[in-house]
């Protein structure tokens, strides 16, 4: 299990109802991370729509996490 | 020079960042919260961004613009919060000895920024309806299920 | 809306003209004069008019960018007689519910009004000498041997 | 013999040594006056690099010149 700290934005923080949590998790890359906190929270925004950056740094999908990680799950943008 | 700010942009202090006598030509962008999108009455805006990944973000984006424009200066600046009919909630500058690299710059700059900067937007229209807008703006989204863009 | 002017052309005035909350983009483009031209230091620079002539074709360039683009306002200005280094020569600004349209309405005007407007440049160097800037800035200029191109 | 008035701008204007004259010719066209001035006082702009206006517009280099007309001689332009 690691303990892994989660940032919400946008639709996900609203879907969420919080901006950050810290959670234990046995998912090994942000893709498993996101779809099992999918499943959990009823995030609408299937997995292949959102993006992952780990310590203010965008990965691959397939990057293993660590212990104590910042992980953020990024919306599609749609700034301007 | 790019910031991320929570307060108004006043277009003409960021004019002043670029002047340069040596620079012949400049072109501004400026984008504002508009009435209506898609056919539906917008009363107000949220953008809300994750700061940290878009100052870096936007910061790749101008160092990628001077590599491959021949621009004297650029200047770039993205509000976030509730905005009104109006405010101005994003602005681009560029200086350059020629028209041609300072039109392709704030171009680059601006496209580049809508597609890649972490930053969201909230409609609030009529009625009390919301939505955000999560459509990308260029092609597909590289999303979980394949490489990031950056 | 489209002038030849003698006064120094103040920017947030022109933009002033333009402001609606129905588009959600302007582009300018100002053109100041610089120091450098091909190499010689230009010290300051006078520019002159067939102000009637040019009125119509600026008037006529503006018309022509309103049909081609989907911009809600377009206002350009030019300045005449002598100015210093630094000084504002020529400003456009074009707004329009997309950048697209913005953008290419403003490089189409300004294009336009350097290859069309009678107005002549004369640069003042280090040293005393001057030069009237006597090339066309697109192809073959359209001469009493040819058809006019408007 | 036509009495026409000719306005000068720019390099026509200081090589002419003035930015207005009423002058008699006899040339019919802009083309056949332009070379008959240039002969006259040097110009050093070739007829192909000038183009003509008439009473405010732009006419073709063979338009045929009437009494009275306002005739401004061209130069290329440089703007900007």
């Amino acid at each position: 299990m690691l303990s892994v700290s989660v940032y919400y934005f946008a639709i996900l923080r609203e879907q969420r109802g919080l901006g950050q949590e810290t959670l234990s998790t046995t998912a090994m890359t942000p893709a498993a991370l996101y779809e099992e906190l999918r499943l959990l929270h009823g995030f609408t925004l299937p997995s292949e729509r959102v993006r992952a950056a780990i310590n203010d740094t965008f990965v691959l999908s397939t990057t293993s996490l660590r212990e104590g990680d910042r992980i953020v799950f990024i919306p599609p943008v749609a700034g301007g | 020079m790019f910031k991320i700010v929570s307060n108004p942009i006043d277009p003409a202090a960021w004019q002043q960042t670029l002047t340069n006598v040596e620079a012949g030509a400049c072109v501004t962008f400026a984008g504002w919260v508009r009435q209506h999108n898609q056919g539906l009455v917008v009363l107000s805006l949220e953008y809300e961004a994750y700061a940290v990944l878009a100052v870096a973000e936007g910061k790749k984006i101008l160092a990628e613009a001077h590599e491959r424009f021949a621009v004297v200066g650029i200047a770039a600046v993205h509000r976030t919060g509730h905005l009104q009919l109006g405010e101005l909630a994003v602005w681009v500058g560029v200086t350059a000895n020629h028209r041609d690299a300072a039109f392709g710059a704030s171009r680059f700059v601006i496209d580049e920024m809508k597609a890649r900067l972490p930053i969201w937007k909230k409609e609030y229209y009529t009625g009390g309806a919301t939505a955000w807008i999560n459509c990308a703006t260029r092609g597909e989204h590289g999303g979980l299920g394949a490489l990031p863009s950056s």
